[in-house]
């Protein structure tokens, strides 16, 4: 496969963010690497989805793409210009590019604010605008999520989760953004809403044009809204490639295990097999070889001295020892 | 606010509460008109010396033969003064230091907390008893002395109210949009913790009462002759049992305003405090 | 067959402060012993309501039951008064949807474990010294191997928030087995799960209710877990009953509007999903005849004023609709 | 965080506190007097003599050299001589703080014995009469100012009754001083008599800081149990059928004494304070009637003693509180 031309819109290069875990007298007792050594990019008008369990550090790499942790290292640039590490230094022109929406984008509301006021906030902070010109995008993109005018005067207690959703979607649209990184958008919605929110991110897709990334630990909603997928592991990640490949033939063993739990309604039941045996280690006692071998089927005795690097070919990559194209 | 208003007036603690804080109040406020010999509060009359409640003294003369009547309601201005006094300054200088210390998080807030932690760690009435008796007994020594001891607790408050706040997602997706400090402090903390300073406050009032009046009744108060109900109580001690009346108007006087504010601070923690709503 | 557990005409309300919130509006079911039968329904469905009134377990002075009856192993549980207690526990058990909040977390596992043994199994087999504190604990050893708890002696004397969310769930499943139930009551016990833990214990369940014939009674709003164990599959919407089917015709044969529309929703690789536009019926005002009828294509005058009968198949398929879907036409996705 | 580098964290915030603590103590003693020089030479001392005191104390030499050398002076156990007592400053305080511990003790015991039950019984009666009678008795008893508490019950029960003690710690010579404690140093000698009469001294004083102090730790326990009451882990075991006595007395209880322990700690410090002035009333010779009575005297280091040695206790039991709340609760301190 060939590389495009242009450089590619959100590019992660080698991207980790580690925290310390303090122990005696706050001193540093481990660390724990909840993104480790990333590489991805984006190009323009893509949408890739992020796939993992809990404790993978697909959100902590969401809250670092927005400037809402710092990176411990490696580098972030957007449309090739690299983003100061530090987020107070990330300069607002960067902001607006580039945002964040969190796993339940209501609470981004603050309940004391009519929607009015919070949709305003972000054209307040980031243009000198009138406040009629506000008003007028406040009520374009309003539309556009789907709320109607009356809703404006309300206050987020007065909403549906739905409804709240939709709202803290409009509040990060009216900037403008080009790159969007939705944080598990659908968790505790039930199905019904919880297709019309991505309904509505589709649409937003569209009309936007929008590039965007999207976390979440549901490979059926990441699948169908995403062109490419990557699986992360223990802050790594271990799979990435088009969503077809990825879901159709997975290489990884986690990969694989993820997607034979997946139910099949109308199909045969997947207990039936045997599921996966263990459960995630927490990311700070890993200390060498491969982490997933403690749970892996296929694993050897290489996989407790080698850290298996993320080999792409073919657009689709794969961090494992025992894996032979 | 009128939901507020309207709360409240359907709670029965905060209502009590309201009305006995605005009677005490406005006797406070009225004292010189209501009190029926407000010249004979701070004299000398040895011919009326511990005269039991009758018509003439409602509530009795003390030692100096005053109209305890007079004296509990003048009383009232003293304590409302002191306790107002204290009360403001704790929350001017320990809401901005709690906000600033736990909004920013720095080095400079762990001093500023550190300050506040250690001025907590000691008993306030022995702290507050250390800087008057430097001072000298007098009003202004007392709500100085008391300011100092009483900040932290807002400061305290404050902080750990700003940290938990600073976690919420609304707080953190303002900062990731690129508020300004300033911005994110008085347009979203303060007035998200506005309602536990309240409550806060109201319970502090009473504290900060029995403070005032612990060290009235040590001496350290405002001087004789003025009218201060620690001290009318430390008087009392020398004529009792006979003199039931003289410890009895002071005591109930404080205790009726003390309750006030805390069946206030109950019902207003009722109203405004989801959080423990349930337990109430 | 007699059914085990026996629900008719079940109506309750909540008392708030709004009104009345009707949570369950005639609702009628049976389980047979040995059966998995699912109650899915979206948030505000009233499957939960339902799960805690079999259970006693509702918060007292708000719940108010207008009629109806809950009859499991022939003792009534809404009037049974003593007999009804000792149901409880022991008969009919209890997996919960968070197995952190439902542990104290202030006593080790194995304590925890061991008052459930104590004070609800059945007496265990005399130990070898006839002791009854070591038979307990020997019955509860088997137990955690039976739900693949490894090292399990170690595990006892944990506290709750020293296990992880899969071996919590496991131990809370060994709780719900110690009585030696003829029924369990599990509400969304996989929904704080990752899938794959998610798999493993909803394997489990299916295994060990086939293994000792428990009937299980499966909350949840996730259609592929109800695909993965029940046998019978209920579709709750706003705390009426919209359609009851056994588990092979939930797919390809389902016939109310609303489960076609849900089965719709559902995301899936390569297709775009359709939601169900419009709030879910609130209970406080629920709508006129048919409960769906605000959210329904397929709504009509009728649908509007009067609440459909539910109509029977012979093969114990029910709908409760005035224009259920031909029995044979295929789901509308595909 | 594991348990021993929490202990570790406190135990290393200790001394930072406590040299905040001297440096607060030294400040006041130092800067807010005018010259402490004039206060420190007495009250009828010459020019000569203040001055002659000003270079003695080194009250002319910078601040922090000062503050260096009250540190040395502290850490030799040397905090100056009362002008009252003619004593080291430490002597009087040793002397006099196991009165007050011991005041204090009795009063935070009777206070946990009083509140504790009552919180318990008014909670799992909510909203009965009782609960309203205890509640409304808390409020009332939070109100009163201590002193007059003290002085109502020095008026009723031995002026007019004359069943207790006025004032004072003991009527008759102390027994030999082991603990300091009287009445333990009295069982130790085998004195019943002293005994009695020590304990006769304490009813009033204990009751004095019992009473709000039992009502505080009433409200707490009861709020305690009804957030316990309230918990899901309560819901799961009713729903499993646990008998309600186990339920109550063994873990819910457990859960909120967990709770109620930590408000013990915040008594005792409020009970500290609160002996201050308790015991000038009733004439206890401790650290109350000791600052008290140095305020008279305008006896400044005694003061200052006073206030260091109260922070220090006050410290300590904030540090004893945090290593017995993580004894029993397993999550540690949050």
């Amino acid at each position: 496969m060939s590389e495009p031309s242009s450089p590619p819109l959100l590019e992660l290069e080698r991207l980790s963010c580690h925290f310390p875990i303090r122990g005696l007298l706050g001193r540093r007792a481990g660390t724990l690497r909840a993104v480790d050594d990333v590489s991805l990019s984006l190009r323009e008008g893509e949408a890739l989805g992020i796939v993992g369990e809990s404790g993978s550090g697909k959100s902590t790499l969401g809250k670092t793409l927005g400037g809402i942790h710092d990176p411990t290292d490696g580098v972030i640039r957007l449309a090739g210009e690299p983003i100061a590490t530090q987020r107070s230094r990330r300069p607002l022109s960067v902001r607006a590019r580039l945002q964040y929406v969190y796993q339940d984008s209501g609470a981004s509301l603050d309940q004391r604010w009519t929607l009015r006021r919070s949709l305003h906030e972000p054209l307040v902070i980031h243009t000198d605008w009138s406040r009629e010109h506000r008003e007028a995008k406040v009520r374009e993109i309003a539309g556009a999520v789907g709320l109607a005018e009356e809703h404006l005067d309300l206050y987020p207690h007065e909403l549906s989760g739905g409804q709240q959703r939709r709202a803290g979607l409009a509040r990060i649209l009216v900037l403008g953004p080009q790159i969007v990184v939705f944080d598990e958008p659908t968790s505790g919605l039930d199905f019904s809403v919880q297709a019309t929110v991505l309904a509505l991110i589709r649409g937003i897709r569209r009309m936007f044009n929008l590039t965007y990334l999207m976390i979440s630990h549901d490979l059926n909603v990441v699948g169908s809204m995403c062109d490419r997928l990557a699986v992360m592991y223990l802050g790594r990640i271990v799979e990435i490639g088009p969503t077809r490949e990825v879901l159709g033939r997975p290489r990884h063993p986690y990969t694989r295990s993820l997607v034979d739990s997946l139910p099949r309604i109308g199909g045969p039941r997947v207990t039936d097999r045997l599921g996966m045996p263990g459960e995630p280690v927490f990311p700070a006692d890993m200390h060498q070889g491969c982490g997933y071998r403690t749970r892996c089927p296929i694993g050897t005795l290489a996989c407790t001295r080698i850290d298996p690097r993320l080999v792409i070919k073919e657009a689709h990559g794969v961090a494992c020892l025992e894996w032979r194209p | 606010m009128t939901k507020l208003i309207k709360s409240i007036i359907g709670h029965r603690t905060a209502l009590a509460g309201l009305l006995l804080l605005v009677l005490v109040t406005a006797i406070a406020i009225a004292a010189p008109l209501i009190a029926p010999h407000p010249d004979a509060a701070e004299s000398f009359h040895i011919d009326r010396r511990l005269m039991p409640p009758s018509s003439e003294a409602i509530l009795g003369t003390d030692r100096m033969g005053s109209d305890i009547f007079s004296r509990v309601i003048l009383g009232a201005r003293m304590t409302l003064l002191i306790t107002a006094a204290v009360v403001c300054s704790g929350v001017i200088i320990g809401v901005p230091i709690g906000l600033i210390a736990g909004y920013f998080n720095t080095g400079l807030s762990i001093a500023l907390m550190g300050v506040a932690e250690v001025l907590l760690a000691v008993p306030q009435i022995i702290l507050a008893i250390a800087i008057t008796q430097s001072l000298g007994p007098s009003i202004g020594s007392v709500i100085l002395a008391l300011s100092i001891t009483y900040w932290p607790f807002w400061a305290r408050l404050v902080y750990a109210e700003t940290r938990s706040i600073c976690n919420e997602i609304f707080v953190e997706s303002a900062i990731a949009l690129g508020a300004s400090s300033w911005r994110v402090i008085f347009l979203h903390i303060l007035p998200n913790i506005a309602s536990s300073i309240v409550v806060r406050t109201t319970v502090a009032v009473g504290t900060t009462m029995f403070a005032s009046a612990t060290l009235g009744f040590l001496g350290l108060g405002p001087p004789p002759p003025s009218p201060e109900w620690g001290r009318m109580i430390a008087e009392s001690r020398e004529y009792l049992p006979e003199a039931w009346w003289y410890a009895a108007a002071p005591g109930l006087a404080l205790f009726v305003t003390v309750l006030g504010f805390s069946l206030f601070g109950d019902g207003l923690r009722d109203i405004l405090d989801p959080k423990t709503r349930r337990s109430g | 067959m007699t059914a085990l557990l026996e629900i008719r005409d079940l109506c309750l309300a909540f008392r708030t402060d709004k009104g009345p919130a009707q949570v369950l509006d005639g609702v009628d079911l049976t389980v047979a012993p040995g059966e998995i039968v699912g109650l899915v329904g979206e948030s505000g469905s009233g499957k939960t309501s339902l799960a805690r009134a079999i259970l006693g377990a509702l918060p007292v002075p708000q719940a108010e039951i207008a009629s109806g009856r809950i009859r499991l192993d022939g003792v009534d549980m809404l009037r049974g008064g003593k007999a009804a207690e000792s149901l409880r526990g022991r008969v009919v058990t209890f997996v919960p949807q968070d197995p952190l909040d439902s542990f104290n977390p202030l006593f080790r596992v194995g304590t925890q474990l061991a008052d459930i043994m104590r004070y609800r199994a059945p007496p265990a087999k005399e130990g070898r010294f006839g002791n009854a504190r070591h038979a307990r604990e020997t019955a509860i050893l088997e137990m955690l191997d039976a739900v693949q708890l490894p090292q399990s002696r170690a595990l006892l004397d944990r506290y709750p928030h020293q296990l992880s969310g899969g071996q919590r769930q496991r131990v809370m499943l060994a709780m719900a087995l110690l009585p030696q139930p003829r029924m369990i009551i599990a509400d969304e016990p996989t929904a704080a799960l990752d899938v794959t833990v998610q798999v493993q214990i909803l394997g489990l369940l299916r295994r060990i209710a086939a293994e000792r014939g428990v009937a299980i009674l499966f909350t949840t709003h996730d259609l592929g877990a109800a695909w993965e164990i029940c046998d019978r599959i209920i579709v709750m919407y706003a705390g009426q009953i919209a359609e009851i089917l056994p588990r092979t015709a939930f797919f390809a044969k389902s016939r109310h509007p609303y489960t076609r529309m849900l089965l719709a929703s559902l995301p899936e690789p390569g297709r775009e999903a359709i939601g169900i536009s419009g709030e879910s019926a609130s209970p406080l005002s629920p709508p006129p005849g048919c409960r769906f009828h605000p959210r329904c294509p397929m709504a009509s005058d009728i649908c509007r004023k009067a609440r459909p009968l539910p109509s029977r198949s012979e093969d114990g398929h029910l709908v409760a609709c005035h224009h259920p879907w031909a029995a044979a036409s295929s789901p509308a996705h595909v | 965080m594991n348990a021993y580098s929490v202990v570790a964290n406190r135990l290393v915030w200790f001394l930072p506190t406590l040299l905040g603590l001297l440096a607060v103590v030294f400040v006041l003693a130092r800067i807010v007097p005018s010259d402490p020089a004039v206060l420190a030479a007495g009250e009828n001392a010459s020019a000569e003599q203040v001055q002659e005191t000003r270079d003695r104390l080194g009250f002319d030499r910078p601040l922090l050299e000062q503050f260096v050398e009250y540190l040395r002076e502290v850490a030799r156990g040397d905090l100056g001589t009362s002008v009252y007592t003619q004593q080291p400053i430490i002597r009087d305080l040793a002397e006099r703080l196991p009165a007050t511990l011991e005041l204090t003790f009795v009063g935070v015991l009777a206070a946990a014995l009083i509140g504790v039950p009552l919180g318990v019984l008014s909670a799992l009666h909510r909203n009965s009469w009782l609960d309203h009678m205890l509640r409304l008795a808390s409020v009332l008893l939070i109100g009163v100012a201590p002193f007059w508490i003290a002085m109502q019950l020095q008026m009723l029960f031995s002026m007019q009754l004359g069943w207790l003690p006025l004032s004072g710690r003991i009527d008759d010579v102390a027994p030999e001083a082991v603990t300091s404690l009287i009445t333990i140093d009295a069982l130790l000698a085998g004195d019943l008599q002293l005994f009695l009469s020590a304990l006769r001294h304490l009813v009033l004083p204990a009751l004095t800081l019992a009473l709000p102090g039992g009502a505080v730790v009433m409200r707490f326990t009861r709020t305690a149990v009804l957030d316990a009451v309230t918990s899901p882990s309560v819901a799961y075991q009713t729903a499993m059928g646990l008998p309600r006595r186990v339920i109550v007395w063994k873990y819910i209880l457990r859960s909120a004494l967990t709770s109620t322990v930590t408000q013990l700690g915040l008594v005792f410090g409020i009970s500290i304070t609160g002996a201050v002035v308790i015991e000038a009333v009733f004439e206890w010779p401790g650290l109350g009637t000791y600052a008290a009575r140095s305020i008279l005297h305008s006896d400044y280091n005694a003061v200052m003693g006073v206030t260091l040695c109260a922070g220090i206790v006050f410290a300590i039991s904030n540090l004893l509180v945090d290593l017995l709340q993580m004894v029993i609760d397993p999550r540690g301190v949050k």
